[in-house]
């Protein structure tokens, strides 16, 4: 229980930093720091895919429906707010229980699959969704067309008291704390997984189910509690954007690059702790940008390379390599050679 | 419902499935020989279409006679993969396998994008593209015909070899016990590299077909990178009899839906998942 | 009354029987030894008695109730603990990890602290508590088993099911592994075991089962049984 | 005699445990070598890194005069060890037959004689000859036994490393598993047998070693040990 | 040390006078929709080594700066907001997929930079309760559209439909946000004409997962045997619908497609014979300025501009040219000024600013379309009669 109050206070801490991450961007890059923050949503939205998807996976179940959970959070916000006056920020928590809803239906069918079967009859789910939100009476769910959503942030512009980019860093910073918030939602439930009886009950059914359960560990049970909690926020994270990007669109929406993502950060980062989904995403969001600026044609041909040589060389993940840097600074002796 | 539509739709959808059985089938040898899951699959149609096309414009080359081009093009490419990338993560996790793969099909799509640019490409002068026999108000398209007899002889041929020939039962050695096949002589990555070598040119004359009869673009392999894993994870991971049976099954329906439900076709993606989604779900009930 | 019975319990692989119309009644406090050869269907036993394999016919009753439909977990929690043959600890949790999944979820409602202190305890009786933060997927065979039993009886089974677990030992630690095993006897856990080492079943069991072809060959004490000329071809194999 | 097979402190790794021995012996050609020990005593990492399943990581193999040293396992057969491994590892989905010529597919010389050599195996084993279209997967555990042989005899080894044949065989079987071996030995083909079937194992052999904790704690002849009261406190408990 | 000071003065005014001007450019120049990205880019290169050769503007050489946006709205985004705020540009160029623009709205709106945007056609007139891109920003001053809406598309296309004389059109359309949310419009549209819509389908593009086997639809719209077959898709559509619709031996007397492009090459394939079009600019338009663009423009990039895309691009940058220097500032309310009262060269011939259905700031409409049809490996434009270099040919 102490090592889950230091956690907690350095969450704290990371949350205090990023509270004021936005003011310091500004003071010291000014203009500039509106693209910056963008630059930072848009990281930080990739981490919470990718740590939502990590917390799925911890119990072994390798989903490719990730796309599914966010277009359901996205959706949800979308529909409500065109059929009805809904206030505005209702549509997000009602989002991720929508997606919890989505997830535990899928889920619950899922039980008895595993590796490869599992990640297609997910990733069919996920399409089938696609195909039937886009079916749905337009009057409803917009059809093809898709749907406005509203923007949650209009910062007032005043002439002469500030300047047209202020507009937008306001917006930006809101924007940015909506989703700081999620993540900071998404490292709690991932802190409360790795420092509770979740973890062993996780790590037990993903490495071996059967002796998990020989155990006394009820798998289904964890298993879908899991998938609840990976689908409420990546569901949050899917109604958020949607009101950021003011449209959702099903092939967009349910498009199958929300699912690569959301498992190719947290592989690049580190798999099944809370650190790495999140160091994956800062890597490769700077990884992008970095060749994007760098070379003005094929700069994604970097980008995969990059992949391709992170599996390569730390096959483990960033957090894997830090793991074993400080292993050898310390000394510890890795093989047995070492320790008899 | 008009007797002829549905017969058409009937012959389409057998015709069909001969596609989705050549894209899926090099996939199922990966999967089921080395196990490796191949997420750059659809890349390697991809080149071949690109490379059947490059040489129908350099050398006003037919498509027919690029196969004999693509396919030891692909069988080195694949092999170039394997040796420098592959082979390191045979016995990695599959999450590392994804990733790495995923990364391998990243770079060749762009790197298309960058030699032959985003807009789709046509070969031009094919003169059977567009044969169809009319028997009794029912069409039958000489290249879906083609194709489906060619997948039945290439299904065919890989499922004789993998019975008959030493070569095939090495891979088939290979994946049911790999200790058991070093200790018969077999040195196992040189069998893992032929296996992917070969999965490559399986795709690349796939991807000759997808040439003859669609537009190559960078992202042309993509979608059939999904629906290949679907049609290999529905026909049973190593089952390359089973490729033909879920492609059939998977392309009649699509064809069925298409032609009996108004807007059909808009729900072929649909169909296609649904179908995967029901057989393993309910595959899974029936084996608890 | 028998805590543990099995009632005409059978698995079929394919065409092959590998346990048939087996029956058994395990007596509360016992040591109870299944021997013999390779392949016999021991295994298979006691992977149906906890729930891994779903028996092709027959009934199973641990302390009177009928288990025979509950699932794993369930048998579990009703006192059921299971040592593995070929051991299978978690490699990515350390030791007390793994001592925790037995502590946690051996029994429902274990609190977070019970838990812990409960793994404590069986790290402390099982001899791992040096090794409590060493990676379980760094331990040598010895511990491995040491590991096995201990997460077993994290459980706090009152049927303890133990595959094999002496098997690899040295004399000098079988000795100990038998001392253990007495103890949890002694603590009011019922012991189930699968056994080759025969000096190992002289010293541990109260009374011995012969298993060939999935079939009962001989029930009774060490001595019964070891006199048994049918024992001693098919176990042992005949003399010319 | 020359020798067929010298071990020199063999030490190997299996998986992430360095494991460290130091074994020594020699076998010479034509001779039937036995290795008891009791489970988990090393016996079959003994085999597995003579014939190079588990990578080498000190000491050295000759076989036939010949340094195994860097040789994959697909060589080491080559060189003409055949290794029947533990837990058989044949290929379940193929058929009797054709686990059998797949001994012979891959060892050009071994190719060449493989109609002969199938006939020998199917007088050892008539059995195997009963079954030939039937799935390995199908078969009883005594028939893959002999399949297992059967299937490494193909490669027309000189020297044949044969991990617990008798391993979860009725005792009528287990004795036409050691029969058929003790053919294969006086056919001249070197036998080195590992084995936990003490009493049946140590009259077949010429010379036995006892292994115990990655050491070879005694040597003698086959009969000598059989009746070595060590032994027969250990490992018959009668 | 007075003089010095005056001297670094004058000197950092000089500089800043010298400030080339820039144009910052969204584009998608890589995934689903690259090729547009590419073709737009292939005419912003051209006009812009034009331009410069041509004096620059306000006497500097002109710069652009091209954002990839991957056609993903949150990429466009941080994308657009880099070259407001790190490049500081003061014009917007560029442009492509309403998925796209919406998610640029708000933030055109704070920044309200000078935009002048391709594609994003969807309109949002006549669809209910959705609100399109020129319902949204069809009436902001610095908003101006260079690409006929959704609606033109139709008229156009109608137009040609009924000029043609057909009584029955069957109507095969791709079921995304392209090709979906018009079509019911485009039923209406032409049944209006006394044209009788014998079938409207929808059917699954190549582009979004489709596998490229259109005979159930193609089937489906034979057996009511229309005079003309219309369809609706995407340009990696075309080989596949006009192949299979030979292959199933529907004649129809008209095959007219309206895909944003169309595959290189496809000229001198068989199939293609007969088959019309709808296009906005074809590089063997016999007047002056295409022949010019083509000829350039073949000479930079070594192909043809086969994607109109190429042309609106280009038309784009020579506007903002010619406006900046016609306003003789960068000043935004005098370019607004000079793009509004200006006429501007294009490969399409000269054209300015009007007015559409909601905004009076739209650039080409429905008389930008041409209609193409492929005769004898050659496209020949049908229609309008005015511009028409060849009469239509029937296909039966």
């Amino acid at each position: 229980m102490r090592r889950i109050s230091y956690d907690l206070l350095f969450v704290l801490l990371a949350a205090a930093l990023l509270f004021f991450l936005p003011a310091t961007l500004k003071a010291l890059y000014g203009k500039a720091s509106v693209s910056y923050l963008s630059l930072l949503i848009n990281a930080t939205g990739l981490a919470i895919l990718a740590l939502s998807w990590d917390i799925l996976a911890r119990t072994g179940q390798l989903s490719l429906a990730h796309a599914a959970f966010y277009g359901a959070g996205a959706y949800t916000t979308a529909i409500l707010l065109k059929l009805a006056d809904w206030p505005l920020w209702l549509g997000i928590p009602l989002g991720g229980i929508v997606a919890v809803l989505l997830a535990l239906l899928l889920g619950s069918v899922t039980l008895r699959l595993r590796g490869i079967y599992f990640a297609i009859a997910t990733l069919a789910f996920a399409e089938v969704l696609k195909a039937v939100v886009q079916q749905l009476p337009t009057r409803i769910a917009g059809g093809a067309a898709g749907i406005n959503v509203a923007a949650l942030f209009r910062p007032a512009f005043i002439p002469g008291e500030m300047e047209r980019w202020e507009v937008a860093f306001l917006r930006n910073q809101s924007y940015f704390l909506v989703y700081v918030g999620i993540l900071l939602l998404s490292i709690l439930v991932s802190i409360l997984v790795q420092r509770s009886r979740l973890k062993p009950a996780f790590t037990a059914i993903r490495t071996n189910e059967e002796v998990a359960a020989v155990m006394g560990v009820k798998p289904a049970r964890y298993k879908l509690l899991a998938f609840a909690l990976s689908s409420f926020l990546v569901g949050l994270l899917g109604a958020s954007e949607a009101h950021r990007i003011g449209s959702v669109l099903p092939d967009e929406t349910f498009g199958i690059g929300t699912t690569v993502f959301a498992l190719v950060t947290p592989i690049f980062g580190g798999l099944y702790t809370t650190l790495g989904p999140i160091l994956g995403a800062a890597g490769l969001a700077s990884v992008e940008e970095l060749l994007r600026r760098t070379f003005e044609e094929g700069y994604l041909i970097g980008y995969g390379i990059v992949l391709v040589a992170s599996i390569l060389f730390m096959p483990k993940g960033i957090v894997g390599l830090i793991d074993s840097l400080k292993r050898r600074r310390r000394k510890l002796p890795r093989s047995a050679e070492e320790a008899v | 419902m008009d007797l002829t539509l549905l017969l058409q739709g009937i012959v389409s959808g057998i015709l069909a499935s001969g596609l989705y059985a050549l894209v899926s089938v090099g996939l199922a040898l990966a999967i089921g020989v080395i196990g490796i899951v191949n997420f750059a699959h659809g890349e390697f149609f991809m080149v071949g279409a690109f490379i059947t096309y490059q040489l129908f414009i350099s050398f006003g080359f037919d498509p027919v006679i690029s196969l004999f081009f693509v396919a030891p093009t692909l069988f080195l490419l694949g092999g170039a993969i394997y040796q420098s990338s592959i082979r390191y993560v045979l016995k990695a996790p599959e999450l590392n396998q994804m990733l790495l793969t995923f990364g391998i099909s990243i770079i060749l799509q762009n790197l298309a994008l960058l030699i032959w640019g985003g807009d789709p490409r046509t070969i031009s002068s094919v003169a059977y593209r567009s044969i169809g026999y009319q028997l009794g108000g029912v069409s039958i398209g000489l290249v879906p015909l083609a194709s489906f007899l060619i997948s039945l002889v290439i299904v065919g041929s890989l499922y004789y070899a993998l019975l008959k020939t030493p070569a095939g039962r090495a891979m088939r050695a290979v994946a049911q016990n790999r200790m058991g096949a070093s200790l018969i002589g077999l040195e196992v990555n040189r069998v893992y590299l032929v296996t992917f070598a070969l999965s490559a040119l399986l795709a690349g004359l796939g991807g000759v077909m997808i040439a003859v009869i669609q537009s190559p673009t960078p992202i042309v392999g993509f979608a059939f990178t999904l629906k290949a894993f679907a049609i290999v994870v529905l026909a049973g991971l190593g089952n390359i009899r089973g490729i033909l049976w879920a492609s059939l099954v998977v392309a009649l329906s699509e064809s069925l839906v298409a032609t009996l439900v108004p807007n059909g076709d808009a729900l072929r993606n649909a169909v296609f998942f649904a179908i995967i989604f029901v057989v393993l779900i309910a595959r899974s009930r029936r084996l608890a | 009354m028998s805590i543990l019975q099995a009632q005409g319990l059978s698995k079929k692989f394919g065409g092959l029987d590998a346990v048939s119309e087996l029956s058994f009644a395990v007596e509360a406090k016992e040591i109870f030894a299944i021997i013999g050869p390779n392949g016999a269907g021991k295994t298979t036993t006691l992977n149906m008695i906890s729930g891994l394999i779903k028996p092709s016919a027959g009934k199973l009753k641990l302390n009177g109730q009928e288990i025979s439909i509950k699932d794993s977990a369930e048998r579990c929690h009703l006192g059921l603990g299971r040592a593995f043959q070929v051991v299978q600890p978690f490699p990515e949790m350390t030791v007390e990890e793994n001592v925790l999944v037995g502590a946690l979820f051996g029994k429902s409602g274990v609190s977070e602290a019970t838990g812990r202190k409960l793994a404590q305890e069986v790290l402390k009786q099982t001899g791992l508590l040096a090794l409590k933060d060493t990676p379980a997927e760094e331990l040598t065979l010895l511990q491995e088993k040491r590991l096995e039993i201990a997460r077993a009886l994290a459980t706090q089974p009152k049927v303890l099911l133990l595959d094999e677990v002496m098997a690899g030992l040295r004399p000098g630690e079988a000795r100990q592994a038998v001392e253990l095993v007495k103890n949890i006897r002694n603590k009011g856990v019922t012991i189930v075991f699968i056994e080759h080492v025969m000096p190992v079943v002289r010293d541990l069991a109260d009374r011995v089962m012969v298993m060939d072809y999935g079939k009962k060959l001989a029930e009774g004490s060490y001595q019964q049984v070891t006199n048994n000329p049918q024992v001693i071809e098919a176990y042992l194999g005949a003399e010319e | 005699m020359s020798t067929a097979l010298k071990v020199e402190g063999l030490a190997a790794s299996y998986g992430k445990i360095q494991v460290f021995w130091n074994i020594s012996f020699h076998v010479d050609e034509g001779e039937f070598v036995t290795i008891i020990g009791a489970n988990g005593a090393g016996k079959t990492t003994v085999l597995k890194t003579i014939s190079g399943l588990i990578p080498l990581r000190g000491g050295s193999v000759q076989a036939f005069g010949k340094s195994l040293k860097g040789f994959s396992a697909a060589k080491i057969v080559r060189a003409g060890l055949g290794h029947v491994p533990e837990g058989r590892q044949l290929f379940g989905l193929m058929t009797v037959l054709e686990n059998i010529e797949s001994g012979a597919d891959y060892l050009p010389e071994a190719r060449k004689e493989a109609a002969k050599t199938k006939d020998f195996v199917y007088k050892l084993f008539p059995r195997l000859a009963e079954r030939e279209p039937q799935l390995a997967g199908t078969l009883s555990g005594g028939e893959l036994q002999m399949l297992a042989i059967g299937r490494a005899l193909m490669s027309k080894p000189r020297l044949l490393l044969v991990d617990e044949p008798s391993l979860g065989l009725a005792p009528a079987l287990t004795k036409t598993v050691f029969g058929a071996l003790q053919q294969i030995n006086k056919e001249g083909v070197t036998v080195v047998l590992v084995e936990q079937n003490v009493q049946q194992s140590l009259k077949l052999a010429d010379r036995a070693f006892v292994l115990e904790n990655g050491e070879i704690i005694k040597e003698a002849s086959g009969a000598k040990l059989l009746h070595d009261p060590d032994v027969q406190a250990a490992y018959l408990s009668i | 040390m007075k003089k010095l000071l005056t001297l670094t003065a004058a000197l950092l005014l000089a500089l800043a006078y010298a400030q080339p001007v820039k144009i910052g450019i969204l584009s998608p120049l890589t995934g689903g929709a690259a090729g547009t990205g590419q073709a737009q880019k292939a005419g912003f290169e051209l006009a812009l080594e034009e331009i410069n050769a041509a004096g620059g503007v306000l006497g500097e050489p002109l710069e652009i700066i091209i954002e990839d946006t991957q056609a993903t709205p949150a990429v466009a985004l941080a994308a657009f907001e880099k070259l407001m705020t790190e490049d500081e540009v003061e014009f917007i160029g560029g442009g492509f997929s309403s998925g796209v623009t919406l998610a640029l709205v708000e933030s055109f709106r704070t920044f309200q930079p000078l935009v002048t945007w391709i594609g994003g056609a969807v309109s949002g007139v006549g669809i209910d309760g959705f609100d399109g891109i020129e319902e949204l920003l069809g009436n902001e001053p610095w908003f101006f559209h260079i690409h006929p809406w959704d609606y033109q598309n139709t008229a156009a296309a109608n137009a040609f439909i009924a000029s043609t004389g057909v009584e029955t059109v069957g109507l095969l359309h791709e079921d995304s946000a392209f090709g979906g949310p018009g079509a019911a419009t485009s039923e209406a549209v032409i049944e209006s004409q006394g044209i009788d819509v014998t079938l409207r389908e929808a059917f699954k593009s190549t582009l979004f997962g489709g596998a490229g086997d259109f005979r159930a639809t193609i089937s489906k719209a034979a057996a009511t045997n229309p005079d003309m077959l219309y369809w609706i898709g995407y340009d990696s559509d075309v080989l596949p619908m006009t192949s299979q619709v030979r292959e199933l031996n529907f004649t129809p007397q008209y095959i007219f497609g309206t895909p944003p492009g169309w595959p290189t090459d496809f000229a001198a394939a068989p199939e293609a014979e007969c088959v019309a079009g709808l296009i906005g600019f074809l590089p063997n338009l016999p007047t002056a300025e295409a022949q010019a663009f083509t000829e350039a423009y073949t000479a930079m990039h070594g192909s043809e501009p086969d994607n109109y895309m190429a042309a609106l691009a280009y038309a784009q940058l020579w506007a903002y040219a010619d406006a900046i220097n016609t306003a003789g500032t960068t000043e935004q309310d005098a370019v607004i000024a000079a793009l509004e009262n200006g006429s501007f060269r294009s490969p399409m011939g000269e054209w300015s600013f009007g007015s559409s259905e909601i905004t009076s700031r739209q650039g080409f409409d429905e008389s930008m379309w041409l209609v193409f049809q492929y005769q004898d490996g050659k496209r020949e434009i049908v229609y309008p009669p005015e511009k028409a270099t060849a009469p239509l040919r029937s296909c039966r």
